[in-house]
């Protein structure tokens, strides 16, 4: 029985949303050319801001130390430019909302070279040593959540990881980086999985590849030495395999109990772009601040797979791709399905933030929303088997107390509910609006 | 409010005293309209009582309650509390016409209580009364409305038994037309009628020997007053 | 038999009988309880009838004490009856001064415009988390109307500005639109407290204008035309701190070139209520 | 044996004391907001029920038959003191069993089904296990259309009933649609 | 003034205060007796006779009654009349006491009652717990008329027993079955919730026409 | 700022969504309903098309008149007035008066639905509350049956039809009891070929079963429907009939008689599966349909009536809100503990 849910590689539930990929999966990565107005969010991942180390009117190299990590949930930031710092105040970001952020100005004649030399052997280190360089050096989870990645690499006592998954799944449709970081740089992957994998101290590490992408599958497959400890691991098309529990699931058939995490199953998840960080900053000295990003959506002339400074703005991104299309309407910040829409052209790419994707009118047309007739095609498609039409109708009566019973803090907005709704109620949008209110409210409790 | 203060035995003793006087003062009250209403209720009673009886029993004119004691079927004044009972329907000549048979059983909503009459020479039904039912209005309760379904029950023969048979198929002297469409309220109707035969059949006398009518307890005589 | 003496010994008998138990009962299974509930409970009908939605009078009783129920919601009683309770539990929670719920933001859509469309469930807190719901001001009121929703009593209207309209009189200053505000605009302010703030945005001259008309540039006039003390900037802000002991005056608002901070007489936007009224 | 199961089965369906009798609305129409308060109102009003068919039989057998005229007044006294000391029983030697089932008795005690269950199962001549089985029917009956009740009217909350219909007449109607649905058990078993 | 007061004592019960479309109580005989105008008269009578009469005798002896067991004694007096009623209507008319039933002896557990008494009678005089309990009552009656009514034209063709619309009429039954009690109350609150939704609006109106007018 | 910028638009992701609406899903059910729609008309002529159409101009009669002005349109457009219509006509028998029809069309829409809020708040089935109502109203004309139109042709109306609004139908001649009430009072059995093509008296709708099931067929290849609803409800009335058969052949029906007789493939396929008033989780659906089907069987061979599919949907959607509390989906990652 186990053997046989070993074979069918997935999870239960999900949808199957078109991929849309072919837009740029076989575009290869291009650089985006520096502009000259680079905003730098102090808190870029989940945790606390970083703190600015640098005021307004210095001088700053890109590679540089701009800010410290404010705390152990928190990582430094690195410029991604050499220019100037124009200032450190306030700016709007991704979620709307203004938070503190440095703006640099980059300077015209610089070269832009990153200091190779400034590699660290990491053969050498100890362990926390390790992670605090990963600190350092700014890496968060590259997939979306932006997650620290030293805090995910920092292992309790008592608690032993064995495996080293690493998600490269991309199963969001329109997103290709992870896929073309695949394909393209396969040796800095395997590099970068071996250095985490030691220092874990895992005994294998195993690559989990949507089966939409035959050609980075075989590319990985090819690059691994024989006796290496690495296996790749095709999976089942289907969102969302790329969230880290389903993939455990659907990878070694544990299912990581609710409120814990992978490495209460000894799994360490980390994402292809967050592996290929680390062994830029480990073998190359370059500490994170440029990403990859996918541009692309039908209201983008000329969709590409871009390597993006951090903090250059959405405009310039947008820009180099050809401008917007007539009838643009939606920028989304990351996927389709779990993305964020942002309000402003001035909003900067943060690490985070995997794609750019802009929908025209047609995808946008304003959907008439139905009253729920409790079809139950969003308890099928919840990958966590919540009862979203439940949670739903709670949050619009604003019974937001009574909708803890029902785990809506299980709840990953995975959007595969409102994908299956045939009502087009905002149901991610309604159980974020319940968590939002319950997390405030319990602020004076604690 | 200040009770929990001055809970001590005079307290209670009040209490109870006050209890017990409203309880006095109302059963003298009680007793008064019991007494003051007794006779005309019960000569209400007794009349409908009398009227179901002359009415299902056709050509009697006289009646009396009859039950089983000691093997034989006894004239009495009041019967007893949960005693059977079934009342003997005479002329005006006080001979023998036939039994009032009350009986009861589930309908289709709730409990029918009945009256039958009952020739014991003729072993037939001569009639039938609906006491009590809440079958339903229109349907279930034409076992009391329906002319042609009541009329069904002035001469039908107890042998082997009663049967109900959909309308219009009635064709031995012991079937009766079920109504179209309440046809669980009529079985019902039937059934019960059954059931009470089969109660009594065994303690009623042999045709010709029943009970005679004792003439001072002719149901008549309280009835004319 | 002669039923007329029985009839009053049987009563009398049941009466004696169960007056006795219940008495003893009493005596001996008497559990200590918070006075105030019997008090309480004596003052209710007694009827257990259960419309109030408690199972009877004594679990209403006691959700009286524990202020969790209002006396109102006993359809039995009488008013005279509901409002002796009220006094009886309410001896020591005397509010001398009417709290209103006032809106620190005067940026409805014709001051403060909108940097995108938002689209999606009709609620301010719903908005707020999608890229702050457009609006141009992170700070400001996006009226959508949680705060109208969330009001049990019927006290908030949204105006035709787009801002929420808090009817003074019905106003019992329960905190509902507060915790319902994604924002943290609301603020339960004494109704006779005039000179008022009405921005929220920590943001300092243009960088403030800019989102909305009337915002607050953070240009400190106010603080020198109010009595000493009684004003202070804090984080770009004007704080008024009435014990401090200056005397709250309009003047301080007579030259706030954005009318930022106002002098309420009841209502807080005033005009557009007397224009609604007067188109009615 | 088939007319006990008749009994129980036309108390607790057929003739559902709250649907067909409308015994029991003010509880029923009050306290049917929350599903956990019913469910305990209804498991008390089963017991005081049950407690109260044994008070009736007992009432009937050795004290009315001297003296019928005093049934109702000996009904309700008996039984309201009955509960009462029940309950100071229960508030003494148990306060979980209290919290969970005794504060609603004294909501019982006053409530029209019990009576009513007293003065129909006199008035039906029940004996004193055809009294209990009653009174099971009854009690399980109540508790059943109160639970099922405050199912709807939970789940009613969540949906946009207009401001006019919410409330009593809301409630009432629904009671009136269980009334009809539960017009599907008559007959049952009567013709058994 | 004072005579105002008793007038408005009365009227209250019956329009402002209805025990029933009001204040939602005494609904099991209200809805169970209702199938019929006639049934619903007698048992409005019973119920009127009831409560003046317990409210009368339970306002005239307040004083003396001590607190503890003033619920018990207002059900011992409430159960005598009721009794009283039981038994008076069975001599007079069984026809209408054998409808009504068991629903005689259960008017001892109408809320609206006991109410009454503990809300009102036991706490003012005399004269103005009779004229309370009158208007009470009344308002209770007329509830039970309109619903009887009601049901009675619509499920049988017919008011107090005589047909309205000729013999081919088809009755709906379901409006004398329990099902339809409910419904028909329902719909007849409904009547009242609009009813007095208008007249607040009518309110809000004049009054937002008068501040405009200022 | 600029004006170049395109006027964004935030909209929470996700943005993209599968293909079905609810609407559509509407639409599907009265495609699915077509052949038997067809066939009521085929038996019972033009009586079939005046009582259809009677009931769904009451239907959208009481959508039109208590909607809002707002949603007017939209409950009109989102045809489910027109389906509930359908489904309440195709249980009616084919001599009804048409103003009864109309009568059961607007009770069920203002009862069924509008007073509960509108589509997807209502909790009982709107068509099947109509004909409770109709059923509990005019127990006579609802339980009067007529046999297939002979030789007459389409154009035949019956007379009952015809009844003056609030007047009796005048009484039709030829009367005929329905395969269930045969069975019931005189212990006869219908032949199953004739159950699942239709020669038989019936209500519009149940006559035939094979284009019942048809249409279950087509609801279930567009995931319209929850097969679990169907199955279970048809699973325990076999085996319940299954078992009764094997105690006493002649007095309980046969397996195949329960399923094909009466209104159960109608009530089981079309209404028991009506989402908004059924459970929304998957043990939830499985609880329902076995409880429908038990009620179904115990009111068919024990209760008072013939019919009991009616009374058994309505009183499962009663139980529908805790069968849905108690029967929460287990969440992942949890035990079974998951409320």
């Amino acid at each position: 029985m186990k053997a046989l849910r070993f074979l069918r590689r997935n999870f239960e539930h999900g949808v199957h949303p078109a991929h849309h990929k072919q837009q740029t999966a076989d575009l290869p990565i291009q650089r985006v050319p520096f502009g000259k107005h680079y905003v730098m969010p102090l808190g870029q991942h989940i945790g606390v801001p970083a703190k600015a180390i640098v005021a307004a009117g210095e001088r700053v190299q890109r590679g540089q130390l701009i800010a410290k990590p404010g705390g152990f949930v928190s990582t430094g930031l690195h410029s991604p430019v050499t220019g100037t710092v124009r200032e450190v105040g306030d700016y709007r970001g991704v979620d709307g909302r203004f938070a503190p952020a440095i703006a640099i100005e980059a300077d015209p004649f610089a070269t832009q070279q990153v200091d190779a030399s400034a590699a660290v052997d990491w053969q050498s280190l100890t362990l926390e040593e390790f992670i605090e360089a990963v600190q350092i050096a700014g890496i968060v989870g590259m997939g979306g959540a932006a997650f620290p990645a030293h805090v995910k690499l920092s292992v309790p006592d008592g608690i032993r990881i064995r495996h080293l998954l690493i998600n490269g799944a991309e199963c969001e449709p329109y997103l290709t980086t992870d896929h073309r970081l695949m394909v393209e740089r396969p040796e800095a992957l395997l590099e970068g999985a071996e250095i985490v994998r030691q220092k874990l101290g895992a005994e294998e590490t195993v690559i989990g590849v949507e089966m939409n992408k035959p050609d980075a599958i075989e590319i990985i497959r090819n690059h691994i030495r024989p006796g290496d400890p690495v296996r790749v691991v095709p999976l089942k098309v289907k969102y969302p395999q790329g969230a880290e529990k389903m993939m455990i699931k659907s990878v070694f058939g544990k299912e990581v109990p609710a409120g814990l995490l992978p490495r209460d199953v000894e799994v360490n998840v980390n994402n292809v772009g967050t592996i290929v960080a680390i062994a830029d900053y480990f073998l190359r000295g370059m500490p994170l601040i440029e990403r990859v990003v996918t541009v692309a959506g039908p209201g983008v002339s000329y969709p590409a797979n871009l390597i993006v400074p951090l903090g250059t703005p959405v405009r310039d991104v947008v820009k180099f791709c050809g401008g917007l299309k007539p009838g643009s309407r939606e920028i989304i910040m990351g996927g389709p399905m779990m993305g964020r829409p942002i309000a402003s052209l001035d909003v900067p790419i943060l690490k985070g933030c995997s794609g750019v994707l802009v929908f025209t009118e047609e995808q946008t047309a304003r959907r008439k929303e139905y009253p729920c007739i409790s079809c139950g095609r969003c308890l099928e498609a919840c990958p966590y088997f919540l009862n979203p039409s439940r949670l739903a109708r709670l949050s619009k009566s604003r019974m937001f107390d009574e909708m803890r019973a029902y785990h809506v803090f299980d709840c990953v907005e995975c959007g595969c509910c409102t994908f299956a709704c045939p009502s087009n109620i905002p149901i991610v949008q309604l159980i974020r609006t319940a968590k939002d209110d319950l997390a405030r409210r319990k602020e004076p409790d604690a | 409010m200040n009770a929990p203060t001055d809970s001590g035995a005079s307290g209670s003793m009040r209490l109870v005293l006050t209890l017990a006087i409203a309880g006095l003062v109302s059963g003298i009250a009680i007793i008064g309209i019991y007494e003051s209403t007794l006779p005309t209720i019960t000569a209400n009673k007794a009349r409908e009582l009398r009227e179901a009886v002359f009415k299902v029993l056709p050509g009697v004119s006289q009646m009396q309650a009859l039950v089983y004691r000691d093997g034989e079927l006894v004239a009495v004044d009041r019967p007893d509390k949960d005693e059977p009972v079934v009342y003997g329907g005479y002329d005006e000549h006080s001979a023998f016409v036939g039994y009032a048979m009350p009986g009861a059983g589930p309908g289709f909503q709730d409990t029918i209580a009945l009256l039958y009459g009952y020739r014991p020479d003729e072993k037939n039904v001569v009639g039938m009364e609906i006491l009590e039912s809440r079958e339903t209005p229109g349907l279930g309760d034409k076992i009391y409305k329906d002319a042609v379904f009541v009329s069904g029950f002035s001469a039908l023969s107890v042998e082997p038994e009663i049967v109900a048979v959909k309308k219009g198929t009635k064709s031995r002297p012991n079937e009766i037309d079920a109504i179209t469409g309440a046809t669980i309220s009529s079985k019902a109707v039937v059934r019960i009628i059954n059931e009470t035969h089969a109660d009594w059949s065994a303690q009623l006398p042999e045709p010709g020997s029943e009970p005679r009518l004792e003439a001072t307890e002719t149901a008549g005589t309280e009835a004319d007053q | 038999m002669n039923s007329l003496l029985v009839a009053p010994a049987i009563m009398v008998g049941i009466g004696l009988f169960f007056g006795a138990i219940l008495a003893i009962a009493q005596r001996f299974l008497k559990v200590d309880e918070d006075p105030r509930i019997e008090a309480t409970n004596n003052l209710l009908p007694g009827t257990n009838c259960g419309a109030c939605g408690q199972p009877g009078c004594l679990p209403f009783a006691e959700k009286l004490v524990a202020g969790e129920v209002d006396p109102g919601q006993c359809t039995v009683s009488t008013d005279e009856a509901i409002e002796q309770i009220a006094e009886y539990l309410e001896v020591d929670a005397g509010r001398a001064e009417k709290l209103v719920a006032r809106l620190r933001c005067n940026g409805g859509h014709l001051q403060a415009h909108q940097i995108a469309e938002y689209q999606g469930f009709e609620g301010c807190r719903a908005a707020d988390i999608v890229s702050g719901g457009g609006k141009g001001c992170a700070w400001g009121c996006l009226g959508l109307a949680d705060c109208e929703a969330a009001c049990t009593f019927d006290a908030i209207h949204m105006n035709a500005n787009g801002l929420p309209q808090v009817d003074t009189e019905k106003c019992r200053a329960c905190p509902d639109c507060v915790a319902a505000c994604p924002r943290d605009l609301f603020e339960l302010v004494p109704l006779n407290q005039k000179l008022y703030v009405q921005c929220n945005i920590p943001l300092a001259g243009e960088a403030a204008t800019r989102l909305c008309k009337v915002a607050c540039d953070a240009c400190g006039k106010c603080v020198a035309d109010a009595a000493p003390g009684l004003i202070t900037m804090q984080g770009n802000l004007p704080v008024i701190n009435y014990a401090s002991g200056g005397e709250a005056r309009p003047e301080a608002t007579f030259r706030c070139a954005t009318r930022s901070i106002v002098w309420l007489e009841r209502e807080q936007f005033q005009e557009q209520e007397s224009r609604k009224a007067g188109t009615a | 044996m088939d007319n006990l199961l008749w009994i129980f089965i036309s108390a607790l369906l057929v003739n559902n004391f709250v649907l067909t009798y409308f015994l029991g609305l003010c509880p029923f129409l009050g306290v049917s907001g929350s599903l956990e308060t019913s469910a305990r109102l209804g498991l008390a009003t089963t017991f005081v029920m049950l407690v109260t068919a044994v008070c009736a039989w007992v009432l009937n057998t050795y004290v009315l038959i001297h003296a019928p005229y005093l049934r109702l007044i000996c009904f309700i006294v008996v039984i309201a003191s009955t509960v009462q000391f029940i309950e100071m029983l229960i508030k003494k030697l148990s306060p979980a069993l209290f919290r969970a089932m005794g504060i609603f008795l004294p909501l019982i005690t006053t409530n029209c089904a019990i009576l009513g269950l007293a003065i129909f199962a006199t008035n039906r001549g029940y004996g004193f296990w055809e009294g209990i089985v009653y009174a099971l029917g009854a009690g399980i009956g109540f508790t059943l259309a109160l639970v099922l009740l405050a199912g709807l009217r939970e789940e009613s909350e969540l949906s946009n009933i207009p401001k006019l219909i919410k409330g009593t007449a809301m409630n009432l109607i629904i009671a009136g649609v269980l009334s009809m649905a539960f017009m599907g058990f008559a007959g049952l078993f009567s013709s058994a | 003034m004072k005579k105002n007061e008793f007038h408005e004592e009365f009227i209250k019960g019956i329009w402002r205060d209805n025990p029933v479309f009001v204040q939602v109580l005494g609904m099991c005989p209200m809805l169970a007796v209702t199938n019929s105008a006639i049934n619903a008269i007698a048992m409005g009578m019973a119920t009127f006779f009831v409560l003046v009469g317990s409210s009368f005798l339970v306002s005239t002896f307040r004083h003396l009654i001590p607190k503890q067991v003033r619920i018990s004694c207002f059900i011992i007096i409430i159960a005598t009349f009721v009794t009283i009623a039981d038994y008076t209507l069975l001599a007079l008319v069984p026809a209408v006491h054998k409808e009504l039933g068991a629903f005689i002896p259960l008017i001892v557990a109408n809320c609206l009652i006991l109410g009454r008494q503990e809300a009102f009678a036991s706490r003012y005089p005399t004269k103005l717990a009779v004229m309370d309990a009158m208007g009470m009552a009344s308002g209770f009656l007329l509830a039970l008329l309109s619903l009887g009514s009601v049901r009675e034209i619509l499920g049988d063709g017919a008011l107090f027993g005589m047909k309205l619309f000729g013999e081919n009429f088809e009755p709906w039954v379901i409006m004398i079955l329990p099902p339809g009690g409910f419904l028909t109350l329902g719909v007849i609150l409904l009547f009242f919730n609009w009813f007095r939704l208008k007249k607040d609006e009518f309110l809000e109106d004049v009054a937002a026409a008068e501040r405009g007018g200022n | 700022m600029k004006k170049t910028d395109p006027d964004l638009l935030l909209f929470h992701a996700p943005l993209l969504r599968q293909g079905m609406t609810t609407p559509k899903a509407m639409r599907d059910v009265l495609y699915a309903l077509a052949p038997a729609t067809a066939a009521s008309m085929w038996f019972f002529g033009l009586s079939a098309a005046l009582i259809l159409g009677a009931c769904i101009a009451g239907a959208v009669m009481a959508e039109w008149l208590f909607a809002s002005q707002e949603a007017r349109g939209e409950s009109l457009r989102d045809a489910s007035g027109i389906l509930t219509g359908l489904l309440l006509g195709l249980t009616l028998p084919p001599g009804l008066p048409l103003w009864m029809a109309f009568l059961g069309g607007f009770v069920g829409i203002a009862l069924g639905k509008v007073i509960w809020g509108g589509l997807g708040h209502n909790l009982f089935n709107p068509a099947l509350l109509g004909r409770a109502f109709l059923l509990a109203t005019f127990p006579i004309a609802m339980t009067t049956w007529v046999p297939a139109v002979s030789d007459g042709g389409f154009f035949q109306v019956y007379a009952g039809n015809l009844a003056l609004p609030f007047m009796q139908a005048p009484v039709d001649g030829v009367t005929a009891a329905t395969p269930l009430g045969m069975m019931k009072f005189e212990q006869e059995v219908t032949p199953l070929t004739n159950l699942m093509f239709g020669k038989i008296s019936g209500s519009l709708g149940e006559t035939s079963g094979l284009l019942l099931l048809l249409g279950g067929v087509y609801l279930w290849l567009r995931r319209d429907l929850d097969w679990r609803i169907p199955a279970s409800i048809l699973l325990s009335v076999l085996i319940f009939s299954a078992i009764l058969s094997l105690v006493d052949a002649v007095r309980f029906p046969s397996p195949l008689f329960s399923v094909f007789s009466g209104g159960l493939l109608l009530g089981a396929i079309y209404m028991a599966t009506d989402p908004v008033t059924s459970p929304v989780t998957p043990r939830g659906a499985w609880i329902f349909g076995i409880g429908v089907g038990v009620l179904v069987m115990l009111i068919r061979v024990f209760g008072g009536l013939p019919e009991g599919v009616m009374y058994a949907i309505l009183l499962m959607n009663a139980a529908t809100p805790l069968i849905d509390r108690y029967t929460q989906p287990r969440v992942f990652g949890r035990g079974t503990d998951s409320k």
